[in-house]
């Protein structure tokens, strides 16, 4: 069966390797923060200028002066400390970060990322800091369903969307298979309730089943 | 000083620099200031374009603003902005954030222009000088400097020394070294010496106008 | 963690950043290791040449030196490389200072190249490509990234978060930045979040290895 | 009758706005800090990192963590801030600092600066922030004797020692005149000791003695 966007967050949150520094993007991304455990040593970045991110602040906990990235008040972990835009971004541009974590539109088969337009005529461009993510970290890893609601796929040969990034993307959360994409191509890591040739049927991607090594 | 005398400075047709990022670190005090000291054609460099109808929404509604330059103008609650872009009575210039961190930055620091990684290979470098350095490509990006900021601080000393809380700090800092006039509004003024040299982040050479604004317990 | 074994990943050809201005913030004692560990071939990047004969002095009169980046090399007591470097014995790139340290932080903010007005239609522009932006003339000057950096903080965390004290934060917040490990010789060590979050100038996401090194009171 | 080192700083002292912003160079323009009212409201900037430094440090004062650019040991003021070298030279280079004041071998007619170094072939060079404090200030003041040991002028129609920064002086202040330098020429502001014919017919820069406006 395929995943749920909990399980999803379970499943990029279990390929954290402790002791990462990880920048959760809006959206579905700050799931995964639900699944670190405690004791994994994963530092959470915010690009509004936070190291340590807590979870989500409630009740007396809300300070209009300590927000994530989506303007949603959140917490302090001991060990934390603040900087200002310009060192923030800084520290992504810099590859400082191990990973970030975002959704996308499009990832293409050479690590394209697709995620801030949809190249609509009327839509009004707003890109905020998905660009300084896509190259701002060491591995950038996209949550995504894999098909789109009309049924096309997300993972495709080239994006017809605007771009984010070049050849940025490192691996593909998807909710029936999880890709990891390399210089060699793109290779299936896992299906969930989907198999490898009706995978291969459905999308325009050439596929490798072989383990990523 | 008070705020509309502080902002008495700004002229029709300035780059106002605005600080904050979303409400966080907003110095809306000043911008109501603004509002009510009535100059106009601006350009503001914010990183979002107002939220429901106060503060940068409030200036841009009562048609003050020419053109916004900022990295996220669409959001759930940006109905103002929206109205004046859809019916082409602004310009908009979107900016990815870090570069508008690092453009600010620039301006603040003297560098005449830098090669960014961000956005190489998107439509916001159409037209953009690019070059490959190291096998990566880079594009040019050039300061962005304004007329006056406005931003928000935690506590300043008489000197005008600043110190921020939490992630309210945002642009502050960066702004605060990019334009020719700096007003800081801050919950608290304390005497030259008791904010300790340790700590202060946005030096007092930085900072030509103090604006208290009390904090709502 | 012991100051030779946090030294032991330095090979021979690295590049290593050595923070500090004259004594302040130099960190002697990583120094000191890393002559211990014998590598050598060494490109040093650092605000002096050494001074008398300790420390950076040390390192390069036991020849472990191939190139000095430096701003000012000759100095009152920097006989140790006044001398190799007569003797054509090492080689030297004197780098004015402010392009030094924006050239290290360039290293560390991931940007591929900027325009500088320093040193701009002077000797030390030779051979670089210089351009003219709203009507100034400027260089453009690459990063300076290191293989280690060894610098001197006052305060770690556990986790690796810095403060400095006064003047000898100098170049220690950039060279962390700008190094692919980065070695802090510290006076204490404390628990996570005993460290104000407002007042952490060097992040922990740019330390390695922590070195306490006791200073005399 | 000519200056003395500590009356050319009295005077470039007299000259420096109240509230300005300065960084004093190392050697002769330190003297300068000497004949600054209290009260003034002048702060003084040093490369290492450090706005409101105070006088020289003395006994138990000395913090080998406090220092000068020329590697003194110093004070603080109350008010002071620290920043590392990048903010320090990003403060310089920006623009940010009313007045630097340094000493010189060499000023051109048109301001040009050759403080760095003699050119002398066994010389090792080494610039420190020279070219940095050069280009980095509203206004760089040169203090220096007008004329070297051997007799021969020291502002000269064009520098031939290795250049600092071009067209970057906007006074001279020297032991027998303080002069001007415009974008129409150099003007005598004041002399000591020694006429205008004298000035005119000992440099062969074309000088203007009408008052500077």
């Amino acid at each position: 069966m395929s995943l749920s966007r909990r399980e999803m967050a379970e499943i990029v949150a279990r390929d954290i390797p402790d002791g990462s520094y990880v920048n959760l993007g809006i959206g579905q991304p700050t799931m995964v923060a639900d699944h670190l455990r405690p004791d994994s040593g994963v530092t959470l970045h915010t690009e509004n200028g936070m190291l340590g991110m807590g979870r989500p602040a409630t009740g007396g906990e809300i300070d209009p002066d300590l927000t994530n990235a989506g303007k949603q008040p959140v917490t302090e972990l001991p060990g934390a400390s603040y900087f200002h835009h310009a060192d923030s971004f800084a520290m992504m541009r810099g590859g400082h970060l191990d990973i970030c974590i975002m959704g996308a539109f499009q990832v293409s088969a050479t690590g394209d990322l697709a995620n801030w337009s949809t190249g609509a005529p009327d839509a009004i461009p707003a890109v905020g800091g998905a660009m300084d993510l896509a190259i701002g970290a060491k591995q950038v890893f996209v949550m995504m369903s894999l098909f789109a609601k009309d049924g096309q796929p997300k993972l495709v040969p080239e994006c017809t969307y605007p771009l984010t990034g070049r050849g940025c993307v490192s691996r593909v959360y998807t909710d029936v298979a999880t890709f990891a994409v390399g210089s060699d191509g793109v290779r299936i890591v896992e299906t969930f309730g989907i198999t490898v040739d009706e995978l291969i049927s459905r999308i325009g991607v050439p596929l490798v089943s072989s383990p990523f090594p | 000083m008070e705020a509309g005398a502080a902002v008495s400075v700004i002229k029709d047709g300035d780059t106002v620099l605005v600080g904050g990022f979303g409400m966080a670190g907003m110095p809306v005090e000043l911008i109501d200031a603004l509002i009510g000291h009535g100059a106009g054609d601006l350009t503001i460099v914010s990183n979002n374009a107002g939220n429901g109808d106060t503060g940068l929404a409030a200036l841009l509604a009562a048609g003050r603003v020419r053109k916004v330059v900022c990295s996220f103008p669409r959001q759930a609650d940006s109905w103002v902005f929206d109205r004046l872009y859809r019916a082409g009575r602004i310009e908009l210039e979107v900016v990815p954030q870090g570069n508008l961190a690092e453009r600010l930055r620039a301006a603040g620091a003297g560098i005449g222009a830098f090669f960014t990684p961000t956005g190489a290979g998107t439509p916001l470098a159409d037209g953009k000088e690019s070059r490959v350095i190291d096998g990566r490509e880079y594009i040019l990006e050039y300061p962005i400097r304004g007329d006056v900021a406005l931003i928000r601080a935690h506590v300043a000393d008489r000197l005008g020394n600043l110190v921020y809380r939490k992630t309210a700090r945002n642009f502050g800092p960066v702004m605060a070294t990019a334009a020719a006039v700096t007003i800081a509004q801050v919950a608290r003024i304390v005497e030259a010496g008791e904010l300790d040299p340790e700590v202060i982040v946005t030096p007092a050479i930085y900072v030509d106008r103090l604006v208290p604004v009390e904090v709502p317990a």
